[in-house]
């Protein structure tokens, strides 16, 4: 692959037309994002001020996936395929107890007007999970001695909300589990539309994949 | 006695090895390195701010300086901590220098702009320099194999420390003990009184024989000398390092307020400061919301200078020298 | 008079477009009580700066003590033996009044090479200025004429062969005036050449054996005080000024 | 060629339109550290804290965001009222040093941005409106497209709105003279009968005010976050100090050279320089010329 293009920018950017209008200078077939919050936006809506004929805009970019940022920023996500953790796609249902906890964080988000993320798809269910996964290897080690619930968790494999985990040689899970969405059909700005299934279909990994990649112009308007 | 304060200063450095030894939860350490961190940057930003009466808005800058010589160094040649901190020392100094000589005709606000203006401008540069980790920043391992006396100083079983974080509180504690003993020596002497008289009228002392330029670069030397050297462990103490982390405005407000509110005018105003602040920090930030410690700075710092504006120390004479009338 | 204590030849000064000192050259004598007048804005302040060196005149050349202090900086000078005091006082505020003069004494009499009891010395002066008892007050405790002997004292720690003593006596009362100028008169039998910039006509006439005239940055009189009271331009120049 | 015009062309209009949201936010800092000379390092997040009750009354009454920002104008007026009466009583009475103010607003800095996040939480808010995410595109020819984003283009409006009624306000009538001669004579006003602290009060809740509409101005044109104030407390000062201390329209003029400089590096070299050549142009600035471009009196005295 060829890289025809590549820049950092700064937290405290305010625009990001100059840049992107720089990287469709060197008409690129696809655009790598990987953001902070602050540029997530800034680069959305320099998407949609400006415009791409990129075939595939996204990657890492951080921010998309909060509540507040989602709605706020709305119809101008369609097209963008990015990373996520934890979508309302059917498929995600297979793993025992996570729509029940979800539902029970939202009622206590709700019920006690807590000032955190009102869908809790993205990080509630992996929070959830470090702790399963600590909990059960105390209970099955059976003491706190770390080097012995280390190697615990290092030898087996655990079933927990976002499905069977079992860590690999470096640390990292032995099967990548990390979600690419595409944003699409997103026409207004409420919120719930995020909690129903279809407005970030599952590209990868496959065998949960919900739906295929579209060109990134072919989902906008 | 003559060496009263010497000979304390060393029994609290074998006091600070003997709680090495002692104490087995690696965690005090944790959170007393950063106490001790941010006690040698009041002490070092008091040097050139309270004696001097130079804001430095930009001590995140220096310290940063140190913690990045750290990195470039570990990168290169590997060498140990204790000379990743001498290295951090020196080049933070040589900043100090250059920022002397570049804002020497600056004074008051336009000084404190210029340490900002020029800790952003480092921070912007560092982030381009992929060798160091860029804006992306830099994971640092604790080395297997350790050290300036090789593999005695951190090692779980045959070590003098048993793991890293006892040997980081130890070098920080080392540091701030050192780093107060030079700023005391410093009050008591020639350079102290002319920085003194320079913050009480700059033209006035200049007109009186003080050589002012001269004492402001020293000041701005080893004031950013000991905030190097209080920066260079700080990518082996998070074992990770980002420009963002590394160049924080907090470390700069925690340098200004520790001072503020121990009272700016003697040695002790800092050490106070850092304890009582940096102690309040660590404890909110731990047991009760993170959010709260910048709170506490806060609110401590407008309270401090409304009701005490010589600090603690101040307020103490004041009562006394009050019980006396 | 070639063996002059201070030598200004023809130094001029600009800020900007403006002139504040343009041309003027003078010589001041060993021992001598000399005075400058002038009105607001004539560049008497300009003129003692570049003498104590907080401004460099861009042009001409000052000479003391038979050296060219031109380039130097002002504690140089002050190390050469020039010292003065400031109109507006600057006193050291963080420390006590025998502090204030200890500063002088260790940066310029140390430098010197003298070995002396600072403490003692800062004592004397306070003394020949009558205010011992306030050694180790703050300054802060200090009323006017005790702030603008402060000045002169800080000024005499510096031990000067020239001293500068700027208004001193600005919105002092007649008492108080007459006090500061015994304490002039009596630095200058122990041999220290005064400059005195003042306002007070009766004060620069009783103590002056000689006085300039400054105007728009301009040298306009030089001569004896009777001299000056007779000097028409001096009148004009000052008369002009009341007008404005 | 025709691309390099092409870039060069949107990287002034932007660089134009961001100098004057630029100078939305410096405007009061201007005011207030420029020509009262109080050093109100906490303007950057008191403009965050307007970004973030135009949020509020965006997003519960769907008020379009600048007209929150004029609704929270009075409200950063009495503010900035009762800040300058503490301020003066505890600091400037007494002729404090500088240091112990400036320590003030530093701590004020942290007690406003805690408070946002305490009452918001930490995530970043946007505001709707019609023209965010719009853009009006100019065609020129075969190549060249300047395309100006509305968002942009509503907060330059604004802001030159806003910045010009405050430069003729205080160049045209009696208060402005009065704000302008209460820095350099306070003697003066007195004998004329003018009372300078209230003149001072009045001026420091004037350059306060603008937070409310500056805010607004913030968060139609970035998403916002309580700790945001942080990273523009060294670019609204550089643009202040490079303008020339007390001088309004030098402030005007530097914001824009900031923002052209800002963009024309974005475009050329990456935004992640911005900061380093608006900051050098600061130091070098301060280093030869410490009495700012535009300045008048010298500023290291």
């Amino acid at each position: 692959m060829e890289i025809v293009y590549e820049q950092n920018y700064n937290p405290k950017t305010a625009d990001f037309t100059p840049i992107l209008r720089a990287a469709n200078a060197k008409k690129p077939d696809a655009i790598y994002i990987a953001s902070y919050p602050n540029g997530s936006a800034g680069l959305v809506r320099a998407l949609a001020e400006v415009g791409t004929d990129a075939k595939a805009v996204g990657g890492g970019m951080v921010g998309l996936q909060f509540a507040g940022l989602m709605a706020g920023l709305g119809p101008m996500l369609n097209g963008i395929a990015n990373y996520d953790f934890f979508v309302p796609e059917p498929t995600m249902n297979l793993y025992p107890g996570a729509s029940a906890l979800i539902d029970r964080y939202q009622s206590k988000v709700k019920a006690e007007n807590l000032k955190v993320d009102a869908l809790g798809y993205y990080l509630v269910p992996w929070a959830y999970a470090n702790l399963d996964i600590l909990g059960q290897a105390v209970e099955a080690v059976g003491s706190l001695d770390q080097v012995a619930i280390g190697k615990y968790i290092r030898d087996n494999e655990f079933t927990s909300v976002v499905g069977k985990i079992k860590f690999g040689k470096n640390g990292e899970w032995e099967r990548p589990r990390t979600l690419v969405v595409q944003y699409q059909g997103i026409t207004n700005n409420d919120l719930q539309q995020f909690a129903t299934p279809g407005t970030r279909k599952i590209l990868l990994p496959a065998d949960i994949s919900t739906g295929d990649i579209q060109s990134f112009n072919s989902l906008r308007k | 006695m003559k060496y009263t304060f010497e000979i304390i200063c060393m029994l609290l450095i074998v006091g600070l090895f003997v709680l090495t030894q002692v104490v087995g939860n690696q965690f005090y350490f944790f959170i007393g390195f950063v106490i001790l961190q941010y006690m040698v940057m009041a002490t070092a930003w008091n040097i050139l701010g309270g004696y001097g009466g130079y804001v430095n808005f930009g001590s995140a800058g220096f310290l940063a300086t140190g913690a990045y010589t750290a990195v470039a160094l570990i990168n290169f040649l590997d060498v140990g901590l204790v000379e990743q901190m001498v290295a951090g020392g020196i080049f933070a100094g040589l900043l100090g220098l250059a920022t002397g000589y570049l804002t020497l005709r600056l004074r008051g606000v336009y000084f404190a702009i210029a340490t900002l203006a020029l800790a952003i401008i480092l921070e912007t540069v560092v982030a381009h320099w992929d060798y160091v980790g860029g804006a992306a920043g830099t994971s640092i391992l604790p080395k297997r194999k350790p050290e300036l006396l090789g593999e005695l100083i951190v090692d779980r079983k045959a070590g003098i420390f048993a793991n890293y974080k006892e040997y980081l509180f130890f070098l920080m504690g080392t540091v701030a003990i050192i780093s107060v003993w030079v700023a005391r020596y410093i009050e008591n002497s020639k350079l102290g009184r002319g920085l003194n008289a320079i913050k009480d009228s700059e033209e006035a002392a200049e007109c009186m024989g003080v050589p002012t330029l001269r004492l402001k670069l020293i000041a701005t030397t080893i004031s950013g000398a000991m905030m190097g050297v209080a920066g260079a462990p700080l990518a082996s103490y998070l074992t990770f390092i980002d420009p963002l982390s590394a160049f924080n405005l907090e470390y700069a407000i925690n340098a200004i307020a520790m001072p503020m509110i121990g009272g700016t005018v003697s040695w002790a105003g800092p050490v106070i400061g850092a304890l009582l602040l940096g102690t309040a920090q660590q404890v909110s930030s731990l047991w009760i919301q993170s959010e709260l410690n910048l709170l506490i700075v806060g609110v401590v710092l407008v309270v401090f200078v409304i009701i005490a504006p010589e600090g603690i120390i101040g307020w103490f004479r004041k009562s006394r020298q009050g019980s006396r009338r | 008079m070639s063996d002059a204590l201070l030598k200004i030849d023809s130094i001029s000064k600009h800020f900007g477009g403006f002139t504040a000192l343009s041309n003027v050259t003078t010589e001041v004598a060993p021992g001598e009580r000399f005075g400058l007048i002038g009105p607001n804005g004539s560049g008497k302040t300009t003129m003692i700066n570049c003498v104590s060196g907080l401004l460099r005149n861009e042009e001409g050349k000052i000479i003391f003590d038979g050296k060219d202090v031109t380039d130097l900086k002002p504690h140089k000078r002050t190390g050469a033996g020039i010292a003065r005091s400031f109109q507006i006082p600057r006193p050291f505020h963080t420390m006590t009044v025998i502090e204030n003069l200890m500063i002088p004494a260790e940066f310029v009499g140390h430098h010197r090479g003298e070995k002396g009891d600072d403490r003692a010395e800062a004592m004397e002066i306070l003394e020949t200025m009558g205010m011992a008892e306030k050694a180790d007050d703050t300054t802060l405790d200090l009323t006017q004429i005790e702030l603008r002997k402060l000045e002169l004292a800080r000024a005499m720690a510096a031990k000067p062969k020239l001293l500068i003593s700027d208004e001193a006596m600005a919105g002092l009362t007649g008492q108080e005036v007459d006090e500061v100028i015994d304490i002039l008169f009596k630095m200058n039998e122990r041999g220290i050449t005064i400059i005195m910039i003042e306002h007070i006509m009766r004060a620069v006439m009783r103590f002056s054996q000689r006085i300039i005239c400054l105007d728009a940055g301009q040298l306009i009189a030089e001569g004896t005080p009777e001299e000056i009271v007779k000097n028409k331009d001096v009148e004009r120049a000052y008369l002009g000024s009341t007008d404005g | 060629m025709a691309i390099f015009i092409d870039l060069l062309l949107n990287a002034l209009v932007i660089g134009v339109l961001l100098g004057g949201f630029y100078a939305a936010l410096s405007i009061g800092l201007s005011i207030t550290f420029g020509l009262l000379d109080v050093v109100n390092i906490a303007h950057p997040t008191m403009l965050v804290l307007g970004a973030f009750i135009a949020f509020l009354l965006n997003s519960t009454w769907g008020i379009d965001p600048v007209l929150a920002g004029i609704i929270s104008t009075p409200f950063f007026f009495v503010l900035g009222w009762l800040i300058y009466q503490v301020y003066y009583n505890v600091f400037e009475k007494s002729g404090a040093e500088s240091l112990r103010g400036l320590a003030f607003f530093f701590g004020l800095l942290f007690i406003i941005e805690v408070g946002l996040i305490i009452q918001f939480g930490v995530d970043h808010r946007l505001v709707e409106a019609p023209y965010i995410g719009q853009s009006w595109n100019i065609v020129i020819g075969e190549e060249i497209d300047v395309a100006i984003p509305f968002r942009l283009l509503v907060a330059f409006v604004v802001a030159a709105i806003a910045t010009l009624a405050i430069h003729a306000y205080l160049t045209k009538t009696f208060f402005g003279r009065a704000v302008r001669a209460v820095a350099q004579d306070m003697m003066a006003l007195r004998l004329m009968g003018v009372d300078p602290i209230r003149v001072k009060r009045i001026a420091f809740a004037m350059g306060v005010a603008t937070a409310g509409i500056g805010g607004a101005l913030m968060i139609i044109v970035l998403p916002i976050e309580p700790s945001l104030g942080r990273l523009y407390l060294g670019n609204v000062f550089a643009i202040v100090v490079l303008g020339g201390l007390g001088s309004i329209s030098g402030t005007l003029l530097a914001a824009v050279i900031i923002g052209i400089a800002e963009s024309i590096v974005a475009t050329f070299f990456g935004p992640s320089w911005a900061p380093a050549v608006s900051f050098g142009i600061l130091l070098a600035v301060l280093a030869f010329r410490p009495e700012g471009l535009f300045g008048k009196t010298a500023g290291a005295h």
